[in-house]
């Protein structure tokens, strides 16, 4: 199985795909969006080939596929998929087919166009997980601007052009000098493997900088708190598709990159600079729970409720080194991680709906403000089921995925420190108070406007994108257990690499973690 | 003394464009107005023959010709090809331009090619006189090709300030070749560079010279505080002349400074690699910046062609063979660029109206979706985006000078290519988020000119992909 | 007897003469031409006389090529001074600013 | 001090003299004829310096052709001087300063720190048998002869580039154009039309013979 | 016997299912057949259950059906305990809610008239309301038969889920749908400690499962922790969860949401906001009495909190004109009599009462439903009374609720009661002298409020307008039935379990025990040791404080509102004025409505807006991120002047930049 090129079929055939429908123009658009869907449906299913072939007992990459690509600065065509990145793409082929029909009848300029910079946005994303080669990583990662920047350009909203430079230039700003890190630890390793850079010795001044240039390029991405503001603009401009790509897909990037790079790169650094990320997590948490709370625009709630969700993620990602720090602890890093790995996915799912619901209101009234709604249950019943699903979801009820990533991260954080907990705990009533408040003030009450009183319920559509996702929701809700055992594996690793001192032999007396040889007692 | 033949054969593809040059000339008085295209043909034509002959005669050893006048090597090799290819697509795509304001005459393509030959001299020089008088022959053709149109106001404005300016730069330069001159007591490259090693350290007079020297190129390439001309040139001249100038001779000005600092004053590196690196510096920092302030498109490239240019020093400053290599790469992809982002620009042109200003370029996306993907590839691939070669150059210059530890150089230069990014958006965000301006009418466009302008494009996608093989071709001339 | 140095201090100061010529001059382009001319003389002394005290013939080839050059280019730069002519019934540099920013 | 170093200073200072009006000098024309004056003097001290031939050229293609040209132009361009009042102190401090700043540098790099006569002792003068010009034309013709090469077209362009610029037809002036004339014929000139007779009752379809023969009635 | 717990468990959630997907397809009549199906099933083998329990010395179950998910050696799984406490509330729980069902049929029969016309929502409301109740059962069921903490809280948040649901049920009422996000809300204020609880837990016992947790326990007993300055762990522990307690059943301050909640329809008022999903809480705090016995601290927070809940709720309950919130703010009070036993560690009586007080209430709500639905869903007391003739069985079963509820001797509340107070009156702990006093004098407000409705409803002259008076009669059968059998266990339950429950130790006997009581914190051994049967009970009962301040109550209520009222009408208002600002007070409900809303709502909004105005949108967009570029582009408009146009301009910087480098790089 693993000689068989799954990695580079499921990155190029979207691309191809998108190409394909790129070529076959606007003159029959229907064929090409059938064509799309086609695309993305097969796509799917050869990224489920890497589930059933995966082998969930072992840390090392699976699916290798390593060739030169730029012989002079070893550059390879290097991918592979672990425990990690392999829920991510699934996630990423899962995601990108809804999104294609999403936008099966709004989209009525350039259709065709549409669909394929989707495709290929798929094609890229699933590159940036499974490339395992620096500059490989880098070239995806850039590459992935290019399609959202036209997809919220050309199909959003009146103030897209503002929201999509905002967008480009902020994480344009972020990467460049994670470039420069990669460059610089390529003349230390010789090569740029990521794998290279994971046996790196560092020293601390050098770890520090580095950690620094991946902090600033993957907490835009994320978005972590002070660099925030591009994504309520991005998404309030995007069109449905683009803000369902955005908040399931690419702020995982960011959550990635950190397990991918900064912990294991720089461990040293990453734990002396834990109580900035964890503090900044928990800001993100509360401050932007309260600011989601006084939205007037749907899309903007839910993308700083994204903004909320993702500080769990990373505050789950450096619990770890407070807790690998603290001897008598016995154990949490990795429920710290594996539950930040389960609110990515379980984000991106519900995340990922909701903007479809408001996508299906606003494809009929055209509006985003809430005050312009208000009993729609009275006029549309299933689809407010359907909200009130996913809004308690986002809310993290018990049997939802929500649920099961935020429980897992404050568990682990109680671990390191009671009072983070405590902060942490606060998203129960603050995630609870907007989401309610907004489903309060859009789907409950009485009809609203007589806009609201002829609007035509779920249509087959509609339907059949919501359920399947909600069947998602409840099922990773339910049994999370088969995502957990996939990842675990690999997590557990990454806590060993992570909590072992890289510095060199003259600095290894003020090294906070432990010596390379101790590592047993965690990785357990 | 007998002369040997062999002299010849290296020349060929310079005798093939002067051949061809002379014929336009002649063939062009018997022409009757309707078949000037032949002109177009012949110089197309014989820019084939010339790029067949370079493969031909290329490869092969460092040798040198014409008593140490001329020197053949991978360089010379890699850069006659590049720039022959370029001007091939610069001619194609200024046809349509030039014939709407029956302009298709002789003079232009004989001017262009002799522009060329120019830049061809210049590439194979060894000594400091021929790089000199190739140096000129290309520069007095640029003048003329500026003020060829006659009766516009601006281009003859533009034509006076290069001329003045290009006069002054070249007395500079020459200035500090007789410098050079005086400390070695010899002008052919080789020479220079073995009496340098036999005085040993750098002395006084020569790091004057070098002053000059770096002048001069500095004013070729534009970098800052010699780009003055520049904006103005770009801005003054007939678009045809500014694709032309603002394409291939960058690589001649790569081959001028490649020659005179590496092959001539290798051993003074240190001299100018200070001189170099605050050129660099000054010309990313205001290129970037200046270029957001602008509305005319072909001024705002003209200031980007700034920034590149520090970015093609950079590569110079690193003194590594692989610096050179990943400048020359840069370059050399530069010069692509610039003849796909014009090419659009003439496009865009009609009888009676250039595309000058970027509104001129509203909703190209919707008026011709195929060259609005392919100027969106030049843009990102200016703006040094994956997966384009944009993107690859600025990864290999950057590599370079950290390479010899000069981290902060890369980190300004990404800080000013962020800045850069933004005026690059925003081209498109005019050619896609906007819809056309009413009665803008539909672009007229020859199968030709969509075919090179693919080839263009995608050239620039796959290099990006694919970089190996330009890249290796590079690395191979600096061993 | 007279030194090397000397006939270089007096390129130099011709050089410089040039220069401030290009400075100070506001208003007519022919002028700045003629600095032009002045400048490539000043080169030339230059040349020649290292090649005298080289006693190389190099320098006095250059020379020549210079001269031929120059010439060159003053026709074309007088030419294109009537093209701007034409167009604008002025050499006056201060008028000449169509093209800035 | 010698013969030689008194005429070396004599022509020396006129010619910075000369240049020095050259570039204040408001009025064109005085400028050229300065410049003339500064490239005569000049070729007098490259005959100093045994360089003859091209002190001859200097004297012949220079102040022959290329000042002729300059006048040429200066008159031809009717400027008038009065516009060319100058004001030039406004950057005078500036331009002053950075002049001053640079002939200080060249001056103590070319100084006699560097060339002075103890590292580069006056050579040997030649003996009258060689032949400068027959010496550089050898080397011409033989060493530079790709440079030669390059010069010549070097030269076409200037020809072709002034051509293009300047020759122009005015269509307002009229003027005779012999190779039409010479082709013209005589159809071009006179047309000979058959008149149909005086007599009425004509059929139409004579009718429109006669106007097909361009009678009108 | 795992699949027969299954069976239990997933007929109402089937039930659910069918009727909230396809209600439309299979109609009324299908929907709630198949959901009353489900709920009898799982009553009645829950009743066998509890009888093998009772009779045949059933085992102990404790298994996990699946495992949920393994993090980090944490074994997260879902499973089963099922032993005499758990069967207990299996039995009350799915026997109380098959009543309820019955009832719905009658009582939401002519739901359409509740919604506005047009209403797509009002269409299938019926068969969503038989949906939604199936599945609180289902829920609730997931609560109560848990074996590990992570499943308690799925079971917690989910009741509140569907709580919620219900409650705003009406959707197109405003006060409905307010009423059920402050109930979420208020709910997720406890949720927030309780998962905090969790956490702890999972930190020092690296267990969800309970008897694991158990068995560690008295192991941590000494533990010291440094937050809040050095606490025992135990006690943290135990305060975090009662947190999540008080939210859920609703104890001061957190009570907030019960008396709003009275906007859902009667039925589920009965179901959750009376008998089973309030008492959560309560049987919460009994599952986990090896913990609390644990920590006195805990024990007296509990018992003071509670105490205060059930005295001061009580009297709101005297001001309340609307009938079902005088049932409500009863209800609250009772729950505060649970709490206290619980803080008395007489775990044993806090579960006695929640038992009668699940059937008494749940029969009190239900009448009250019965006249509502007779006075066409007008529930101001104030314009009822002398209904007594009209709807003879309401009228008498009322009456026994009632009775039951003020702890009438036999009655099975006075058993229940009597116990609490017997237990707090034992209790030596912190607080437990407060507790007894309120306890006591509560008995008196209880009488007080609850006959005060009886008279002014059935009693009195009609005081309903004509219109209604004419339309008034007695409810169908599906009304009544459930009435009667909620009655029967009203009067009886307490004489026939109060031996087995308090005396002969049917929960801390064997080698389980569901409930663990220290020895020192023992307060039933009194009950215990001088236990003479139920009659010597009652006897000495009716010698004691508790219940002259209930007859007292009655007289009063009696004097009041049926002999003063026959003269007065009035009276009632009178007496209101008379009592001045205490009434004003206990009107406004001690003004925890009016804080909330200013202080956390209104206040949250405001931090809100101002974190985004001036966090967002000034700072870090406006100054930082538009600002920087607004300066990269003034630099840019500035830095284009230096290209003015001017050919020596040019000329001058090309020189300029000459002598520079020349100044820079040659050294002179």
């Amino acid at each position: 199985m693993n000689d068989f090129p799954l990695l580079t079929l499921t990155i190029w055939l979207p691309i191809i795909g998108g190409i394909v429908v790129l070529a076959s123009g606007d003159k029959s658009p229907n064929l090409s969006k059938w064509v799309a869907l086609s695309f993305a449906l097969l796509t799917f299913l050869v990224s489920l080939g890497l589930w059933i072939g995966f082998d969930s007992s072992t840390a090392q990459m699976q699916f290798v596929e390593r060739s030169i690509w730029i012989p002079t600065f070893n550059v390879e065509y290097y991918l592979g998929v672990d425990g990690i990145s392999m829920p991510l793409i699934i996630l990423t082929t899962f995601i990108t087919i809804f999104v294609i029909i999403a936008g099966w009848e709004v989209i009525t300029y350039k259709p065709t166009q549409y669909m394929s910079a989707f495709l290929i946005m798929n094609g890229i994303m699933v590159g940036v997980f499974s490339a395992l080669d620096a500059i490989l990583f880098y070239v995806f990662w850039e590459a992935m601007l290019i399609p959202m920047f036209i997809i919220i350009g050309v199909w959003g909203g009146p103030n897209r052009v503002y929201a999509t430079i905002k967008f480009f230039l902020y994480t344009f700003f972020g990467s460049v000098f994670m470039l420069i890190a990669l460059i610089y630890m390529y003349f230390q390793a010789d090569s740029f493997s990521i794998l290279d850079f994971h046996s790196l010795q560092l020293s601390m001044t050098a770890q520090v900088l580095i950690f620094i240039a991946f902090l600033l390029a993957f907490a835009v991405k994320v978005p972590m708190f002070p660099v925030h503001t591009w994504l309520p603009d991005a998404h309030v401009e995007a069109p449905t598709g683009g803000s369902v790509i955005l908040a399931a897909i690419m702020l995982k990037i960011g959550g990635y990159g950190f397990l991918r790079f900064s912990m294991p790169i720089t461990p040293d650094a990453s734990a002396s600079l834990a109580w900035l990320i964890i503090s900044l997590s928990l800001i993100a948490i509360v401050y932007i729970g309260f600011v989601a709370l006084v939205q007037q625009d749907m899309k903007k709630l839910i993308a700083y409720s994204s903004i909320a969700h993702m500080g769990f993620v990373t505050l789950g990602f450096f619990i770890v080194f407070s807790i690998v720090q603290n001897p008598e602890i016995s154990s949490g890093s990795i429920m710290g991680i594996e539950g930040g790995m389960v609110q990515m996915i379980s984000h991106g799912f519900i995340s990922g709906a909701l903007f479809l619901c408001v996508g299906v209101l606003y494809d009929r009234v055209h509006s985003r403000e809430i005050a312009d709604y208000g009993g729609v249950i009275n006029t549309m019943p299933w689809f407010g089921a359907f909200m009130v699903f996913f809004a308690m979801a986002n809310a993290g009820l018990p049997g939802t995925s929500g649920f099961v990533g935020e429980f897992m991260v404050i568990l682990a954080t109680f671990r390191a420190d009671f009072w983070w907990a405590l902060i942490a705990a606060t998203t129960l009533i603050l995630a609870a108070a907007f989401t309610l408040w907004m489903v309060k003030r859009v789907i409950f009450g009485e009809v609203k406007n007589e806009k609201v009183s002829v609007l035509k319920d779920l249509d087959s559509r509609e339907t059949l994108n919501l359920s399947i996702l909600a069947i998602v929701v409840l099922a990773l809700g339910v049994w999370p257990a088969p995502l957990i055992n996939v990842m675990h594996e690999t997590v557990s690793n990454l806590v060993t690499q992570s909590s072992t001192c890289k510095l060199p032999a003259n600095e290894i007396s003020n090294c906070v973690l432990m010596q390379p040889k101790s590592i047993a007692a965690i990785s357990q | 003394m007998q002369f040997d033949a062999a002299n010849l054969t290296t020349i060929l593809p310079e005798i093939a464009i002067l051949v061809t040059a002379c014929l336009v000339l002649v063939v062009d008085l018997y022409l009757k107005e309707q078949n000037k295209d032949f002109n177009h043909k012949l110089s197309l034509i014989g820019l084939i023959v010339a790029i067949a002959l370079t493969g031909v005669v290329g490869g092969g050893e460092r040798v040198l010709f014409f008593d140490g006048n001329l020197v053949h090597d991978g360089i010379s090799d890699l850069l006659k090809g590049s720039i022959l290819v370029v001007s091939f697509f610069v001619f194609i795509y200024v046809r349509p331009w030039l014939k709407d304001r029956n302009m298709l005459i002789g003079e232009f393509y004989v001017l262009g090619l002799f522009a060329v030959l120019g830049m061809l001299i210049m590439v194979s020089a060894n000594s400091f006189l021929t790089i000199y008088l190739g140096l000129e022959l290309q520069a007095l053709c640029l003048y003329a090709l500026v003020a060829f149109d006659r009766d516009s106001k601006k281009g003859a404005e533009a034509a006076m300030k290069y001329f003045v300016l290009g006069a002054l730069g070249s007395g500079m330069l020459l200035y500090g070749i007789s410098m050079i001159y005086g400390a070695t007591g010899s002008i052919e490259f080789g020479q220079v560079a073995q009496a340098i090693a036999e005085k040993g350290i750098s002395n006084q007079v020569l790091v004057f010279g070098i002053v000059f020297l770096v002048i001069g190129i500095g004013f070729k390439f534009g970098a800052v505080p010699f780009h003055m001309w520049v904006p103005d040139i770009y801005e003054g001249a007939p678009t045809p002349a500014v694709l032309i100038l603002g394409s291939a001779p960058k690589i001649a000005a790569f081959a001028l400074a490649i020659r005179m600092l590496v092959d001539g004053l290798q051993d003074l590196y240190s001299d100018w690699h200070g001189m170099l690196l605050i050129l660099a510096v000054l010309s990313m920092g205001l290129g970037n910046l200046v270029a957001i302030a602008q509305s005319n498109i072909k001024r705002m490239l003209a200031y980007s062609t700034i920034s590149h240019v520090g970015f093609i020093f950079l590569g110079l400053l690193a003194g590594s063979s692989q610096g050179y290599a990943s400048a020359m790469f840069y370059t050399i992809v530069y010069a692509v660029m610039a003849a796909g982002a014009f090419g659009i620009l003439l496009l865009l042109s009609r009888k009676g109206f250039d595309a000058e200003n970027l509104e001129d370029l509203k909703g190209l996306n919707d008026r011709d979706s195929w060259y609005a993907a392919m100027m969106a590839i030049v843009m990102f691939s200016m703006a040094g985006v994956p997966p384009t070669v944009g993107f690859m150059a600025k990864l290999l210059v950057l590599e370079a000078v950290i390479r010899i530890d000069l981290v902060w150089v890369a980190l300004v230069a990404v800080a000013f290519s962020i800045i850069g990014a933004f005026y690059y958006l925003r081209v498109i965000k005019f050619i896609y988020f906007d819809r056309p301006m009413l009665n803008c009418p539909e672009l007229i466009t020859t199968s030709s000119v969509r075919v090179a302008m693919t080839v263009n494009g995608l050239a620039l996608l796959i290099l990006g992909l694919f970089p190996t093989a330009l890249l290796s071709l590079c690395q191979a001339a600096f061993v | 007897m007279i030194a090397l140095s000397d006939y270089l201090v007096f390129a130099g100061f011709l050089f410089s003469i040039a220069v401030a010529g290009i400075f100070i001059n506001r208003k007519n382009v022919i002028l700045l031409l003629m600095c032009i001319e002045l400048m490539l003389l000043a080169v030339n002394v230059n040349f020649i006389a290292f090649s005298h005290f080289l006693s190389d013939m190099t320098g006095q080839v250059f020379v020549f090529f210079i001269l031929t050059v120059a010439a060159a280019e003053a026709a074309i730069g007088l030419a294109i001074l009537v093209v701007l002519f034409r167009n604008r019934q002025t050499i006056n540099v201060e008028d000449i600013n169509s093209l800035k920013g | 001090m010698g013969f030689e170093k008194f005429l070396f200073y004599v022509f020396a200072l006129i010619t910075l003299w000369a240049s020095g009006m050259v570039v204040t000098r408001r009025n064109p024309v005085h400028a050229v004829l300065f410049l003339v004056l500064a490239f005569v003097t000049s070729a007098a001290l490259w005959i100093l310096l045994e360089a003859e031939f091209l002190g001859i050229v200097l004297v012949l293609v220079y102040v022959g052709a290329v000042m002729v040209l300059f006048l040429f132009v200066v008159m031809m361009l009717d400027v008038d001087i009065a516009t060319l009042r100058a004001n030039f102190t406004h950057y005078l401090p500036l331009g002053t300063f950075v002049t001053v700043v640079m002939a200080t540098e060249i001056f103590l790099v070319v100084g006699s720190a560097n060339f002075g006569l103890v590292i580069f002792p006056p050579p040997e003068p030649i003996s009258m048998a060689v032949d400068n010009t027959r010496e550089l034309g050898f080397l011409l013709y033989t060493i530079y002869i790709y440079p030669v090469e390059i010069a010549s077209v070097i030269l076409l362009v200037a020809i072709i580039a002034a051509i293009r610029l300047t020759l122009r037809q005015r269509p307002e002036n009229k003027y005779i154009n012999p190779s039409v004339q010479v082709r013209v014929e005589r159809s071009n000139r006179v047309r000979i039309v058959k008149m149909a007779s005086e007599n009425f009752g004509i059929t139409t379809s004579e009718k429109d013979t006669l106007l097909d023969n361009g009678v009108t009635k | 016997m795992e699949n027969l717990y299954l069976t239990i468990v997933l007929a109402p959630l089937i039930g659910a299912i069918v009727a909230g997907l396809f209600g439309s397809k299979i109609g009324r009549r299908g929907a709630h057949s198949i959901t009353i199906t489900g709920v009898a099933i799982s009553a009645g083998l829950s009743l066998w259950v509890l009888s093998l329990f009772i009779w045949h010395e059933q085992p102990v179950f404790n298994d996990a059906i699946y495992t949920w998910m393994v993090s980090d050696g944490i074994q997260f799984e879902v499973g089963f305990l099922i032993d005499k406490l758990t069967v207990l509330m299996m039995a009350t729980v799915s026997f109380v809610s098959l009543m309820v069902h019955i009832y719905t049929i009658g009582y939401m029969a002519d739901d359409e008239h509740n919604w506005p016309h047009g209403a797509l929502t009002g269409k299938n409301s019926y068969q969503r309301f038989f949906s939604y109740i199936s599945l609180f059962t289902f829920s609730m069921l997931m609560l109560v038969m848990s074996n590990n903490f992570m499943q308690l809280f799925f079971g917690w948040e989910a009741v509140g889920l569907v709580s919620y649901l219900l409650i705003g049920f009406w959707s197109t009422r405003e006060s409905a749908i307010f009423a059920n996000m402050k109930a979420f809300l208020v709910n997720r204020v406890g949720d927030f400690g309780f998962i905090l609880g969790i956490a702890a837990i999972a930190m020092y016992f690296n267990s969800m499962d309970y008897a694991e947790i158990f068995a560690q326990a008295p192991a941590f007993a000494g533990t010291q922790i440094e937050v809040f300055g050095g606490i025992s762990l135990m006690t943290l522990i135990c305060v975090l969860l009662f947190i999540g307690a008080m939210g859920k059943s609703a104890q001061v301050p957190l009570h907030v949401w019960l008396p709003d909640s009275m906007e859902g329809p009667t039925p589920i008022s009965a179901l959750i906001h009376a008998a089973t999903m309030v008492t959560a809480g309560v049987f919460m705090v009994a599952r986990m009495s090896p913990l609390y016995e644990l920590s006195e601290t805990a024990l007296s927070f509990i018992l003071i909190i509670g105490s205060t809940t059930a005295f001061f709720m009580g009297l709101v309950g005297l001001v309340q004109n609307d009938i079902k919130r005088v049932v409500a703010y009863s209800t609250l009070s009772q729950l505060g009599y649970m709490v206290t036993a619980l803080g008395a560690s007489a775990y044993a009586a806090g579960i006695f009462h929640l038992m009668t007080h699940a059937f008494f209430k749940a029969l009190l709500f239900l009448a009250a439903g019965s006249v509502i639905i007779a006075l066409h869903h007008k529930q101001d007391i104030s314009q009822m009374g002398g209904l007594r003739k009209y709807m003879p069985i309401t009228w008498l079963t009322a009456l026994f609720g009632s009775l039951a509820l003020i702890g009438f001797p036999g009655f099975s509340g006075f058993f229940s009661k009597d116990a609490i107070i017997e237990a707090v009156n034992a209790s030596q702990i912190f607080g437990s002298g407060y507790a007894s006093v309120l306890l006591t004098v509560g008995v008196f407000i209880t009488a007080l409020y609850s006959f005060r409705m009886y008279f002014l409803v059935f009693h009195g002259k009609e005081r309903m307008d004509e219109h209604t008076k004419h339309h008034v009669h007695e409810t169908p059968w599906v009304v009544t039935l459930p009435l009667v059998f909620l009655a029967i266990p009203s009067i009886f339950i307490g004489w026939y379990a109060i031996e087995p429950l308090l005396v002969n130790d049917w929960f801390t006997s064997g080698n389980w025990m569901p409930i663990v009581v220290f020895h020192e914190h023992d307060t039933l051994h009194h009950l215990r040791e001088h236990w003479h049967g139920q009659a010597a009970f009652i006897q000495h009962g009716v010698t004691a404080l508790p219940f002259l301040f209930a007859m007292s109550g009655l007289v009063v209520a009696a004097i009041i509102w049926w002999g003063m009222f026959a003269w007065n009408p009035r009276i009632d208002e009178k007496l209101q004025t008379l009592g001045g600002p205490i009434t004003r007070i206990l009107q406004d409900k001690y003004g925890f409505d009016d804080f909330n809303q200013r202080i956390f709502a209104g206040g949250g909004r405001d931090l809100g807006r101002k974190l985004w105005v001036i966090g967002d949108q000034n700072v870090i967009d406006g100054a930082i991120v538009n600002g920087s570029a607004q300066r990269v582009i003034q630099m840019a408009q500035w830095a284009r002047h230096l290209q003015t146009g001017y050919l020596y301009h040019y000329a001058i910087v090309m020189i300029v930049g000459l002598v520079g480098l020349l100044t820079l790089f040659v050294s002179f």
